[in-house]
């Protein structure tokens, strides 16, 4: 596992910081659960990236139904959501987003106040490292977890550089966790009913 | 004010130790300063903190946002220290002065590199052409010769030797700015910021310099918006002739080439082909040179053998470049102090002895200072090593990638080392299946760098069978480009300032910088020809304008041929080599100079102001990578020119951010009426970067609006907007309410969406000012 | 030649626009240059390469062993870059190059530094004192004012306004050097090593340029042997009274805090301190300033409280040093364009109104560019803050200690960020225990960089803790240091200048640069009166001058106190700040030059190689960490002075070491016969890193040897080297046959034990040549 | 194993070529014994560092003495080996040994032609570091092993960050390899005898 856990672009050394490795899918949903107001964000090579069961914007968009929460995408990426139904996202550059998520007095993408979980996926690799290095240096309430098939150091949570099938297979047992969630709950509505 | 100062030097020198020449401090002011009537402004030779005001004004907007490279700072042996989120490193510096800090001293490395270019071009072209040469730079079409200098310097130059004084300045400055970024020094991340906005300012006057200096000496097309069209591109090297390549940024060694060529009557015997701004500035001399492309072309251009013979000068220039002519055995002649290259020094040898041990010695290159000599010996060599060298080629053939291939790890490594992160590992597999198309396919987005090579264990050289594989499209690399026009006529700016400063020319949209592409030029290429279409004003310089060239339409034009080389609406306007990047900032300053008639002499916030205010001006620098892009793009801020890059540039590790959801930030002065105004973020943000083409062209769109626009004006620009956000985003953008002042601001064809979004949003009306960030400019104040 | 070049320039402007006062070409020129009558060597105004075949012959026997700070490369946005091993860029840079690079980036920041602190300078003085005042650093005793400007330039300056164009040299040449640093320039780590050591000659006339005119306009001791004793340490404040404290380098503001005070009668009655250089400068000013230290003193003292009012200028400064004041609530004062450190711009206000605000509006201070009213500002804010603060304090008390200890979460992540490794959390385990010492004992090793504190995830103070508890020690922290003394005085260099070259003085040893001291300034004092007692020259600068006086002997006296000033065999030598270094420098040429009679103006090469190989001259920068530390000691190399630095001095990442088992690399021309001698290892090193203490007094001894040595000479060297080599390594060294030349050279008292050694290696005897690198040197060619 | 694999002082992060962690000090025995001629190069804190068993000398010594190879020691540290006794010991400064290891014409230190293996002690941590990177990028055919307490990420080998304790166990280990090595030579050579 160290040494999977390595930068991806070989140079991109973050430095002494470095995301601890998801090891379990689950590690992600408990941080989705803990967490009061999350929010994913997804990148402009969401569509471009297909997976066995759908492209990467299927993904996010079932990873964000399933936890219930928002998604920011980037602006190539917006059509993409709304063609497939999914409402609850918001379009803007990353560089913006990420701005935002620095500063304590924002509102959030949805006027519920700061966010304090970003989860990222669907980016290039030197991208998403840059942005996460911008959080993890300028947001220190933010917990950020990256989804990305590589390593991204700069996240507080990261999948080690992983394959595809190995990806694919840790994306779909977080989206499993929370529809069991629901389905708890769901059963738990039932019993009070 | 350090012009005025050194003359006085002289004065008091002459003065004390003469005695009876008094009256020459007289005249020496009036010859460089006195003789231009227009008054002198606040700001002449503004040192550091002159324009700080101004800096915090637009910081205060737009925002720094971090992205470390590196956690760590290793600039002296007090480190390495970690600077992770709120640490301090052993000299008390935190991470937000240390980013800016290294964006500090990036702008000084593109500064310096400017200037002390300018200053060795000058003083080749004074040692050649004399002192007194004078600065003609488009002849009575351009009065404003030196809109930079004039509004930096608060000086006129006249002649070659006038620029002098200019460069004493800028070096001075320099020093000053890349001493702040010395451990124990500047505290403040603004304060740093500042300073990377002088460092900017700075070098768009050495920028300037330069390319006036050449223009005016060496005969450059002189604002010529039909400047001829040349080839370009890998296809376009007629082999069987010696061929000699000229690679860099300072043209004296290539110019110096032409000349022997034509005056021993060896022009058409021998090809003279470029790369890089000498390859620009090389057909600005002599429209007969060709060009093979920019710096991504350098490594496979060599390693094909066409080459004879190697001439570099200065920057971009691929540091191993001995050692790949070597494989080729084309020797290399480096002519430039900045570049030695570690050759043997032969300045002061005779030619012959020279091209004997470079054809018959073997000796891998040479060093020589002088162009004239290294010039003649480039063509002796070249036209006695041709028949040796027989354009051998260090290019694999196509068995060799499939015995590569075989011995493939599968660690992916290359991939790990690629910038774009190409999979090469996945290409060579598809090899061995017999299919060369998956590696040709990764030809356009890869930079030529070379860094798979060097990370595959088994030292595949995997660029060359890229090239290999896409061979036959390299062949067909033959495009034109329309030689660097350099500056623009006052009278273009007189046509069509009112258009853009009301809004009515939707933008003029500048594709600069290197070559550093996400995706391959051709990306550039169509954001030119899309703005084009749309009729605003493209600009473009450097590489990216050779990319631009290198693309062609349904019928087989490029855009240098299907578009006019006007500033004009509609124009694709190649200004030249990295250098002529200045006239494009001229260009901007002369609107507000020409046009609205402001003060230029020495007046810099006032201008910046009017162009950050009223000029729809936006630099694209699709794939900047260098120290000088860099320098460059901050002194695009300073004067109110927002900035978008490509996702590399992230890696310049700063953005400049407005914020459009807080409307605080977007007051300006009314001018009329000293009132504060909300005017929306217009333009938005003040250095950006996007992530993919479609995102930096519904931004540019974007940036185009400014403060000032006229409601026809805001229109055209919202519908270029709304328009491109629709084809490429698939919906209307939901911040129009931002833009829209009053109804008439609305595009009339998109009226009903927009009226939507307006009220969906709770969209007020608001006033148009007369705008200004500066107090000093209201006419009159509140309340008088 | 750029000075020529620009008084051309007036000269044509003159003529071309006025016609009738062509005479005064000629004036001119005598003015600048005519006037001394020494005839001009052949380097004036050398260019990066005119001296790069000198520096090929040093690199030659001094080859760079790099140790790379990092695998990558970063400075472009092709980066990051993998240059580990053999990998190159994607700029094709490999990794000797590009950590030659880094040098040379460091070495430009240094050199620029200096010559924009010197521009600063030049421009207040000349504005206060006039541009025709005299240069004086000596009066009739120093006849050569400006070695290092003489020999690099060629000209020889009269007054301040003659130092401008030495400067306009320096900034066109630091620019250039800097371009070479860009991506795509330099391909050589060789050329990039020539480069660096241009910059450390740049480097050295900035220095000279900014002391002799200080000396020359402010007063300072001009070469005065027995320059005041004056008080040093944390001790020496009084408490009782309002404390000014300045730090930095450039003294304008504390020399006008001094003027303000005595003009109005309140010098009594204010304590002015001083850290850093600013320090030394001060009390070169007025030697009733006190000092408190070098820079690892500033966290500490700013914490005591003391400091009522904290001016800074530039260099050295914390860059938290305005966090770390308002902690304690003292306002600070920025003086400097080159640290404005985000306050505002209070240039222009009212004295009385910034009073007003730091005093009463809490506002956390003010940067004010004008030296005169800074000063105002700061007295008065300093009289009426003081009784208000009542020396607020930052440092805790011990019972604050033990509850911190408790917090402790036992991490090590305190000591894991510390430069000196130092196991503080150890220590603080110990205070649980109830004894301080383990704490306190960390004081001396603590360079006071507060890095673990950033480091502590509880957030302690572990620097004040550790401060606490060596509170008693630091009351005690008081000495005397010799002001600094400027320049060595010509008849002093005529007196030692045979005994040097002829061995019998067996060496000068210049203590110079940072405390960034491994374990404690104490190491820098004992070697300095070691070699006092052993009858060399020491001479010392900056903090390193300020560390040697505090340190006591037997009886109590400091070394300055204990040893005489005077530039003699067992003198401690403080010639001053940092800029002050220039006078070692200056005192090696002038030993060429005043002794042997070597022509000195524009003669580089000559100079230097008479150096190398006849004057003992060591450097040691025991603390050394700064860019500015590495152009002083680059210009050294240069020169063929040898530096040596403490362990963390390996972070400059190359050292340039010589094979004294490659006998070929040790070989010399005899300037009598041509013939080419063995001379053996001496100097063994250009730059060299010693573990220990002791490892460092070994090599100073062994590097002061030089192959002029008489036979008298060579053997007092000799037993100098040997007996310190048996005193800290308990053997005679195995090296020695390689200094013995003939039987003459072995010292008396050792001769058995070293005919020994020589038996045992088969030493062969030598000749004693007349020695020199330089061809053009020799008399008589072989076989002539 | 991986979060002790990092740099001791935080901030000396490498770059992407780190050192292989010993996790079981034969590794170092067998790289010895796979060594042609190996060097143990000792720094100036050795007589400083105190073990239960003894100092970093006497354990470079029984190292040295167990492995049969020479020490090259810094000039500080040569009493301290003779005095001891122990005579197969060079000094030269460690920047002149890292130097020469550079240099594939090299004698070596006891002219028997260029090391293939050099091992670092008692060094202070970034000396040592720095030392290690000479190498790392400049004498590729040369394997490098930290013995350490202390990770030395430029090494070719290194102990991770451990305890005294542990470190002390890993020396004694690898004296005790060597011991058992010659015991079972002695034991062949009797039977042959
Ligand atoms: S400049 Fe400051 S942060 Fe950088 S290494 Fe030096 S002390 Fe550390
Ligand atoms: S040469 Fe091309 S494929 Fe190779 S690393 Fe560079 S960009 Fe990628
Ligand atoms: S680096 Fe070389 S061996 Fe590894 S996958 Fe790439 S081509 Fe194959
Ligand atoms: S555009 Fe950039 S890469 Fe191209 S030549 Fe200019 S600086 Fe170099
Ligand atoms: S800043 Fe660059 S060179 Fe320095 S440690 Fe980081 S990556 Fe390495
Ligand atoms: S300068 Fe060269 S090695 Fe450094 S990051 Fe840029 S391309 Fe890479
Ligand atoms: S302040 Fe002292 S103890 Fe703390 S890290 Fe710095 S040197 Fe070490
Ligand atoms: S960093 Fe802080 S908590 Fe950790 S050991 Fe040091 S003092 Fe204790």
């Amino acid at each position: 596992m160290a040494a999977k856990a390595e930068p991806w672009q070989t140079a991109e050394v973050p430095g002494p910081k470095k995301a601890m490795v998801i090891t379990n899918p689950r590690i992600v949903a408990a941080l989705i659960r803990r967490s009061k107001n999350p929010v994913l964000i997804v990148g402009s090579m969401a569509p471009r990236i297909k997976l066995s069961g759908g492209d990467l914007v299927d993904y996010a968009i079932r990873i964000a139904e399933a936890a219930g929460m928002p998604i920011v995408s980037s602006p190539s990426v917006l059509g993409e959501f709304l063609n497939r139904g999914f409402r609850r996202v918001l379009s803007m550059p990353v560089v913006d987003i990420a701005n935002r998520l620095t500063d304590a007095d924002w509102k959030g993408v949805e006027n519920k106040g700061q966010h304090d979980l970003a989860i990222f996926m669907g980016f290039k690799y030197h991208v998403c490292w840059l942005i996460l290095s911008g959080l993890k240096h300028y947001s220190q309430n933010l917990k950020t977890v990256s989804l990305e098939m590589r390593y991204q150091p700069h996240a507080l949570w990261s999948f080690p550089n992983i394959s595809e099938e190995e990806w694919e297979k840790n994306l779909n047992e977080i989206i499993k966790e929370f529809k069991q969630d629901k389905m708890i709950l769901n059963k738990v509505k039932e019993v009070k009913e | 004010m350090v012009s005025e100062k050194n003359i006085r030097v002289k004065i008091d020198e002459l003065r004390s130790s003469i005695g009876l020449l008094k009256g020459v401090e007289f005249s020496i002011g009036k010859v460089v300063s006195e003789e231009w009537l227009e008054e002198i402004g606040p700001t002449q030779f503004p040192k550091i903190t002159d324009l700080r005001e101004w800096d915090f004004k637009l910081l205060q907007r737009y925002k720094p946002f971090y992205m470390p490279f590196c956690d760590l700072c290793c600039l002296c042996t007090f480190g390495k220290c970690d600077l992770t989120g709120d640490k301090r490193g052993a000299c008390g510096i935190n991470m937000s002065a240390q980013q800016s800090r290294i964006v500090l001293l990036a702008c000084c490395i593109g500064a310096a590199t400017h200037t002390s270019h300018a200053r060795h071009l000058l003083e080749h072209l004074i040692e050649k052409y004399g002192r007194d040469h004078p600065i003609n730079v488009g002849g009575l079409n351009v009065e404003v010769e030196a809109p930079i200098t004039r509004l930096v310097c608060g000086v006129k130059p006249r002649t070659l030797g006038d620029l002098e004084e200019v460069l004493n300045y800028l070096e001075q400055e320099i020093v000053r700015l890349l001493a702040a970024t010395h451990t124990g020094q500047e505290a403040s991340n603004l304060d740093f910021e500042s300073k990377v906005f002088h460092a900017g300012m700075i070098d768009h006057v050495a920028l300037e310099v330069a390319d006036i200096a050449q223009i005016s000496a060496l005969g450059f097309p002189k604002a010529d918006p039909e400047a001829p069209l040349v080839d370009i591109g890998l296809g376009v090297v007629d082999s069987t002739k010696p061929v000699i390549m000229v690679v860099g940024h300072n043209v004296p060694s290539a110019a110096a080439i032409v000349d022997y060529l034509v005056e021993n009557g060896l022009y058409g015997g021998v090809e003279v082909v470029g790369l890089c701004c000498t390859a620009h500035d090389t057909t600005r001399y002599n429209p007969k040179a060709k060009i093979v492309g920019p710096i991504s072309w350098q490594l496979r251009f060599i390693r094909s053998g066409l080459a004879d013979v190697i001439v570099v000068d200065e920057q971009c220039i691929r540091a191993d470049t001995l050692i790949e002519a070597q494989k080729v055995k084309a020797p290399v002649i480096t002519t430039s102090d900045v570049n030695c290259g570690g050759l043997p020094d032969r300045t002061k040898d005779k030619v012959e002895k020279i091209v004997e041990d470079l054809v018959l010695g073997g000796q891998p290159g040479a060093f020589i200072l002088d162009p004239e000599k290294a010039a003649e010996v480039a063509v002796k060599t070249a036209l006695l090593i041709a028949p040796k060298r027989m354009k051998f080629k260090a290019i694999p053939d196509v068995s060799d990638i499939v015995e590569g291939a075989k011995k493939c790890r599968k660690c992916d490594d290359c991939r790990r080392a690629c910038p774009n992160d190409l999979p090469i590992r996945d290409a060579l597999a598809k090899v061995l299946e017999g299919n060369l198309n998956a590696l040709a396919s990764l030809y356009e987005a890869c930079i030529g760098c070379g860094r798979c090579e060097s990370a595959c264990p088994v030292d595949l050289p995997l660029h060359s069978y890229i090239v290999k594989a896409a061979e036959k499209r390299i062949k067909e690399e033959k495009y034109k480009i329309r030689v660097g026009r350099g500056a623009i006529q006052d009278v273009e700016i007189r046509n069509v300032g009112s258009p853009i400063v009301l809004g009515e020319i939707p933008g003029v949209v500048a594709f600069v910088g290197c070559a550093n592409y996400p995706n391959g030029g051709t990306e550039v290429a169509e954001m030119a020809v899309e703005f084009a279409k749309r009729r605003y004003i493209v600009v473009a310089s450097g590489c990216a304008a050779m990319s631009i060239a290198m693309y062609k339409d349904e019928e087989g034009r490029t855009p240098y041929e299907a578009f006019p080389g006007a500033f004009d609406a509609g124009g694709i306007v190649n200004v030249g080599s990295c250098v002529s990047n200045s006239h494009i900032a001229g260009a901007a300053i002369k609107i507000a100079n020409i046009f609205a008639k402001r003060r230029l002499r020495a007046n810099y916030e006032e201008i910046a102001d009017y162009i950050l205010n009223r000029v729809g001006a936006v630099g694209v620098a699709w794939g900047a990578m260098s120290q000088k892009a860099a320098a460059i793009a901050s002194g695009f801020w300073r004067l109110g020119v927002p900035v978008i890059v490509g996702p590399h540039g992230l890696k310049y590790r700063r953005m400049l951010l407005g914020r459009k959801d807080n409307p605080e930030d977007w007051y300006v002065y009314d001018a009329r009426t000293g009132e504060k105004v909300y005017v929306g973020p217009a333009p938005e943000h003040l250095f950006y970067a996007a992530e993919t083409k479609e995102e930096a062209m519904v931004m540019i769109a974007k940036l185009c609006m400014r403060p000032n626009d006229t409601t026809k004006g805001r229109a055209i620009k919202l519908s270029n907007y709304i328009d491109l956000h629709k084809r490429f985003f698939g919906t209307i953008p939901d911040d129009i309410h931002l833009f829209v002042r009053t109804l008439a601001d609305v595009p009339l064809t998109m009226r009903e969406e927009v009226i939507k979004v307006l009220e969906e949003k709770g969209w007020k009306e608001n006033v148009i000012p007369d705008p200004t960030l500066l107090p000093r400019l209201v006419k009159k104040k509140v309340g008088e």
